[in-house]
């Protein structure tokens, strides 16, 4: 959705930034690992970055189209340690299964977003105003739930969802999770070549088709190798794809398809782009700002999930100044904060950015305040570069 | 489109609208009318309120009071995509386009075709654009580029496409020539006789004159806020409808026409 | 040579560099090789620092939990993989883990006790710590044991029981100048959960020229050792830090190499009632009488300590 | 400069909506004062929390301008972290005298800021960006200064700043400067009418111009009789107005008079309305820019010190989560976050509304988590009566 | 104003002048200039780089190549405020208002009246700005309110009183009536007069023929980037004109003009 990229880039539908910030990444990588003495790139180091990206790459995706939608949302961690605590209270204190207490949860998050977004489409007040009382309100409510005192998750099943000691899917199910995605990429490469065929519109090189379909299978496939052989010592089998790291890749899926293929996703770009147009070419603005907080509502409970099911505890200093790093992670992806531009897979790139410098000067023992030194300089360097980029490409 | 229109009944009748921002009257108890296959102009000096009048009739503005029917049956337009199911188009004077999707999104936007699976059918929608596009400019075709990176032509383009390609009844357009070159222009009045020609009922906003007399059937003088009168165009010069404009100043001997020319030619 | 992680839960409070130093120093000694990291008090990085520590490859852990919950789901993983636990300074109640502390519950009761001394009747105001740390309710729940008799017997009022944002001294500065006004300054008593919310609680009162009123805290940072030579603050428990550190290293060394750790006993009065393998260090409440304890421990140089104070009115220990 | 005030009101020159926050301010001390047993509204209280808001309010006077450019600061907090520990630092450890040490923390926030600044002005990152990097960073640099450790703030004159013990400047001190507050206002009215008259331009009637002017000084008046009243028992004479309320005042009338009466001020209106048009019309959009962040750095430090000198210590976590605070006040004191519109004495207001919620609550012992829902949901009720107020006055 | 201007020398060359956004060539090497007391028509079609040469002149765009002399020095103009201080004024075709402020102090915005105390002077500021407006417009009576709340018509008034009010030696007016009614056209064009007479010398951007046959001494047409001639306003016809616009043909037997009138007069 976010046209920036010059030349014949443009036409493969390849967005060039992405591209430079995989090599960021990759290069990032190479060069910690190297550092390490090899630590970094080890299947066990890769298996923890991946599910510690996880909860704030889930909330991430959703804050792209927030951002996208010229709205901002600095509630979410104060929401997510509010619900997150409210369903292991519900669990560990009230005695409710967990996913009764995880409806009752999602209820809530419903209920919260929708009174926020309701604040912020129907009576006007800027989004940024209404999330800062959400952050302290919530906060407050957070606290208010257990009164502050922390709530242990025991359920074993539920426990998994945090890709914990048994929370890996195991090796057979991720080769099989690494085929189907190869085979929906070639379905669908197969298909827009039809399509494109059927409308006598112009098709590119098979190669160049194909070779846009490997690369994302070659990381796909590589990944699930990589968890494949991370076995923790006391267990039988390696661990394969952390069950966070699944969901977290369905739903940036989810949204992605969302965002390219449904008039959801293209009414938010276009809101974002030009509020004005957007009502008057009969976009119910309304009505969609609400389906986006309430989307919102969804994923901040999943990331709620997630967490306490990692933590096997809600407590409630869950999430604080996680908004900080979810927005981070969209923009370091290529959100622009003025809205109307933004890449749900960016999103990820900035947030596996993030945590990999976290995680990698964490093995090269920087102590705590150099390190926050540094990712906040990355966080402005990442801009920088977006900036430069979209001025030399010609964007005003 | 094949069947004529019935041009003795009108497509559009506005009863003693009404609207106010604040403490200004903007719009003050305006009555116009238009017939199938005809062109009304709307002229009045800057602020007259022409263009929140026909914000009200596309549903972008609520009215205050007064009565819109359309076809002779009283309707209630609360939003623009109420308008656009009676069929009401609108080339809004501020283009109305969102920056950063290209040309066959926007041209598409708030009714996007899907496919069966309910998904956003981009192929068939990339070729019906092009279509569309071609027919007012030949030379168009980066239109997959964001509408930001356009020239002001090229933007108008897309806006006017939006309005022809759902084959409007009735099409509003707000001085859809202000930003054009004369060529660009000739195409635009081209267009309008041929949509008259299929029946199709304009209300066009205009500063000016050539256009109106070359254009219009009849045209209605707003002067703030309120209707001055509505005139066959054959039946003023224009210095009589300058001075409607700026002093509000009703030509003497001349009758107003509230049919269509058409139907004031058969009654006659 | 053996590598032992530490994760930390934060370094706001100025104790925990102290704590690190020691560490440090007897893992050298030892031959062994410290790694750390910080969790900056959340406990959900916490979880993924220790499980950046074990693939640095860290055979035996010293945690400091920000949370003694939510740390769990990384000790199991730990004990599983047969990674040594020494839970630090905090409880952590999890079979196998071993336990090194000044207990906080203990540390609690101390300070209470030490403002008990001084008051043994009048208004009390607690200065509570963090909402969001559990430590904090386990030093009320110290203080209130001690506290609990004479309230009972209505020799002692709580007029004031606030907690304290993220710890923060001018939170807690801000907290005590209400509690004041409401009462009208009959304030008799301060129990404040640390030396940085001491402090603001110190600032408090000396605004308002309430000079004398005791007020205890702990960790005995150099600032509050400090107020203790001025006067300003009556007691602050003194939890050497660097004898926890070097217990903890040597304990984590002995267990990487599956032996006993020296002076080990069974402790099980956790709310859980685990039965752990534990260490417990007894906490020194430090008064202006025994300030010298300080100075001898090496915690802080007499110069530092008695910085500012005039010779008039000095303690012994600046003499 | 915030125009949005109807009929006869704007004439006058008087913001309606000011004076409902003053009343709404007075409403909410005269209910918690029933509440408390009078006690909110004693002396005592009064002193406690004019001294408890300064460091917030001075700060949001510039966040005002800030926003008002249309830009943001997320690292006020973290940056006055840094430079409170800093000065203390300097002070404590390094043994420099107070004055030095105040100027070396300027320096060091001149430069934090105008390197923000100029990615901001000159490299076009957004501010949001360029700050929240700033948030992390410099709390980490906060950390670094004394490597986490409290540093202690003895000097005595240092700490009158902070308005402890001896914070106030007395009574006598305290009349004059009522006197010459009501002295200069007496003399711009007169002014003001004469230059009315000069230029042939209507007048208001005497007693309007009067009574416009005498409600201030009434206000100045009764906040030195108040101060005037408040005595510390070990002390001999009242304590009179607190120095850190006078800092704060002299900071908001300086803004005040930089917003109404200077170029710059015009300046970032103007930018704030209009980036655009401010560039074409020939302002040199980025030096103001840097200036205006100059001034931020000026005022940070400003806050910084009268922080330290009120904890009598600098410590690492000073400041943290301030930002929100400061950007509330100066939004529920009628800032619009779209930039364009503000004011100083809205601030001014903003914060004290905040800070007496805040010690108002306190005093009536509601805890912490309520407190927080509370006043998490005033911002936003705040703002909620601020848009209805805009739309029903004509704005779009 | 008083001395008459020396109209045989010119107040404005451009030489060669080039300017790309990105791989776009905007103005590809134009060169034009002005007399004093002339109106110069830049004509063109949407996107032709009109705008973008202007503004080049006006300091709002960095020149990518070429020359500019004012009054036969060589300059180099690099933000607004330098070509002010040069005597040039612009009407930009977007306005550049700052909405939120009223139009005392968009009238004065960067040139500010200040006291002997180095503060802003309101009061002479606003009492002159009523003397300016009333010359536009006698109804504009609301000048303390912000300009986001005023007409259309109205915002132009401000726009326009900004350049004036300065005694711009050169103006650049973009598309200065686009958004105004007749009446109000009427009294620009009237300004247009009385500055040439008072030596100003103009550049008028226009898509409107008639306001380029009754106003301007010279023409010029881009198309594309590139300057495609300058003519004698009068040695041409409204259809040669249109030509040159569209296809870029220059009229045949006509001799291009880069004198002023008066001056290739003289020369004649
Ligand atoms: N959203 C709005 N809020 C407040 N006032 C408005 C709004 N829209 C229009 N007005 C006012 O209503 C009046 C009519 O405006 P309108 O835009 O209908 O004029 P117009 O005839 O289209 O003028 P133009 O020729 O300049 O386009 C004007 O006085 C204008 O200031
Ligand atoms: N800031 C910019 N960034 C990128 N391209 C630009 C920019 N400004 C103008 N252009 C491009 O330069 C060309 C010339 O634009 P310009 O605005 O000068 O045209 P114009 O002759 O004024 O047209 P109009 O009659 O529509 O006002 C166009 O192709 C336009 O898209
Ligand atoms: O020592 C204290 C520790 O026990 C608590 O958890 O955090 C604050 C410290 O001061
Ligand atoms: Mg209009
Ligand atoms: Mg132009």
């Amino acid at each position: 959705m976010s046209n920036q990229t010059p030349g014949w880039w443009r036409r493969t539908g390849v967005d060039l930034r992405l591209i430079l910030m995989c090599v960021l990444l990759v290069v990032m990588a190479v060069a910690f690992s190297v550092m390490s003495g090899g630590v970094f790139l080890s299947p066990e180091n890769l298996y923890n970055v991946a599910q510690q990206t996880a909860v704030v790459g889930i909330v991430s995706t959703v804050m792209v189209l927030i951002i996208v939608a010229r709205h901002i949302d600095l509630s979410v961690g104060s929401v997510m340690g509010f619900v997150g605590v409210l369903i292991a209270y519900l669990q560990y204190t009230s005695g409710w299964s967990w996913p009764t207490a995880c409806l009752a949860g999602l209820a809530v998050a419903l209920l919260v977003s929708i009174y926020q977004g309701w604040l912020t489409a129907v009576l006007g007040v800027p989004s940024f105003v209404v999330t800062l009382g959400g952050l302290m309100s919530f906060r407050g409510a957070a606290f208010l739930v257990a009164d502050g005192k922390t709530q242990p998750v025991n359920d074993e099943f539920f426990q998994r969802l945090g890709g914990g000691y048994d929370g890996g899917i195991g090796t057979t199910a991720s080769w099989v999770i690494a085929a189907l995605v190869a085979l929906v990429l070639f379905g669908r490469m197969v298909q827009k070549r039809r399509a494109r065929q059927r409308y006598d519109m112009p098709t590119e090189p098979l190669w160049l088709d194909v070779l846009i379909m490997a690369v994302p299978v070659a990381v796909v496939f590589g990944f699930a190798a990589v968890m494949n052989n991370y076995q923790i010592s006391s267990k039988s089998e390696p661990q394969g794809i952390p069950i966070p790291v699944l969901i977290w890749a369905v739903v940036a899926i989810v949204l992605s398809f969302i965002v390219h293929r449904t008039r959801f996703g293209r009414y938010v770009f276009a809101m974002g782009g030009n509020p004005d147009a957007a009502a008057l070419v009969g976009i119910p603005v309304k009505r969609v700002t609400l389906m986006l907080f309430a989307l919102l509502a969804v994923l901040v409970t999943i990331a709620a999930i997630v967490s306490i099911a990692r933590l096997n505890a809600g407590t409630n200093s869950l999430g604080t100044g996680m908004e900080l790093y979810v927005i981070a992670a969209a923009v370091i992806g290529g959100t622009a904060l003025a809205g109307g531009s933004g890449s749900i897979f960016g999103s990820v790139l900035g947030a596996l950015i993030m945590q990999s410098l976290d995680s990698g000067m964490l093995l090269l023992d920087v102590p705590i305040g150099k390190r926050m030194v540094i990712i906040g300089q990355v966080l402005i360097v990442a801009v920088v570069f977006d900036v430069l980029y979209r001025r030399k490409f010609g964007e005003n | 489109m094949s069947t004529p229109p019935d041009t003795t009944k009108p497509l559009v009748e506005l009863r003693e609208i009404r609207k106010a921002f604040g403490g200004v009257k903007a719009v003050d108890g305006v009555s116009v009318n238009l017939y199938p296959g005809e062109v009304v102009a709307l002229l009045g000096h800057n602020g007259a309120g022409k263009s929140t009048l026909m914000k009200m009739l596309a549903g972008a503005y609520p009215i205050d009071s007064g009565d819109t029917l359309i076809a002779g049956e009283k309707v209630n337009i609360r939003t623009p995509a109420e308008a656009q199911a009676q069929g009401i188009e609108t080339i809004y004077q501020t283009l109305a386009l969102a920056d950063n999707l290209d040309s066959v999104s926007n041209l598409f936007l708030g009714r996007e075709k899907m496919t069966r699976w309910n998904t956003l059918d981009d192929h068939f929608m990339e070729v019906q654009a092009r279509k569309v596009f071609h027919r007012l400019n030949k030379n168009f075709t980066n239109i997959r580029v964001p509408v930001r990176r356009l020239s002001g032509g090229q933007r108008q383009v897309v806006a006017i496409s939006r309005a022809l390609y759902f084959n409007a009844r009735i099409l509003i357009m707000d001085e859809p020539c202000a930003a054009l070159g004369p060529e660009e222009t000739a195409m635009v009045g081209g267009l309008v006789k041929q949509l008259k020609a299929d029946g199709v009922g304009i209300f066009l906003i205009t500063h000016d004159m050539p256009d109106v007399f070359s254009l219009s059937d009849r045209l209605a003088v707003m002067k703030n806020g309120k209707l001055v009168g509505t005139y066959r165009t054959q039946d003023v010069t224009e210095d009589e409808v300058l001075g409607m404009i700026i002093a509000g100043k009703r030509p003497e001997g001349r009758e107003q026409a509230h049919h269509a020319a058409t139907a004031a030619a058969a009654t006659a | 040579q053996t590598v032992v992680g530490v994760s930390w839960s934060n370094f706001q409070e100025e104790r925990w560099k102290t704590d690190e130093a020691a560490i440090k120093a007897q893992l050298e000694k030892l031959g062994a090789k410290y790694i750390s990291a910080d969790a900056g008090g959340s406990p959900e990085k916490q979880l993924g620092d220790i499980e950046g520590l074990m693939s640095k490859g860290a055979k035996a852990l010293i945690v400091l939990a920000m949370d003694k919950d939510a740390i769990l789901p990384a000790v199991t993983k730990a004990t599983r993989q047969k990674v040594p636990v020494v839970a630090y300074d905090r409880l952590i109640e999890a079979p196998g883990v071993f336990y090194i502390t000044f207990d906080n519950v203990e540390v609690g009761r101390m300070e209470a006790r030490e403002v008990l001394k001084v008051k043994p009747k009048g208004n009390y105001v607690i200065i509570k710590g963090s909402p969001s740390d559990p430590n904090a309710d386990f030093l009320r729940a110290g203080q209130q044991e001690v506290l609990d008799a004479s309230i009972k017997k209505g020799d002692i009022k709580i007029v004031g029981d606030e907690y304290t944002e993220g710890w923060k001294p001018e939170v807690a500065q801000k907290n005590m100048e209400q509690i004041l006004t409401k009462n009208a300054n009959k304030v008799d008593a301060v129990v404040a959960a640390n030396d940085g919310t001491a402090g603001g609680a110190v600032a408090a009162l000396t605004a308002k020229g309430l000079r004398g009123v005791p007020v205890s805290g702990q960790d005995a940072d150099f600032a509050a050792l400090n107020r203790i030579a001025l006067g300003t603050q009556t007691a602050t428990i003194f939890k050497d830090s660097r004898e926890l550190g070097r217990e903890a290293a040597s304990a984590a060394i002995a267990l990487s190499q599956g032996k006993p750790v020296e002076k080990a006993a069974q402790w099980n009065s956790g709310p859980k009632k685990v039965a752990l393998s534990s260490r417990l260090l007894t906490p020194v409440p430090v008064t202006r009488d025994n300030l010298d304890v300080v100075v001898k421990a090496g915690w802080i140089k007499k110069d530092e300590l008695c910085k500012g104070v005039p010779a008039a009115s000095a303690p012994a220990a600046c003499k």
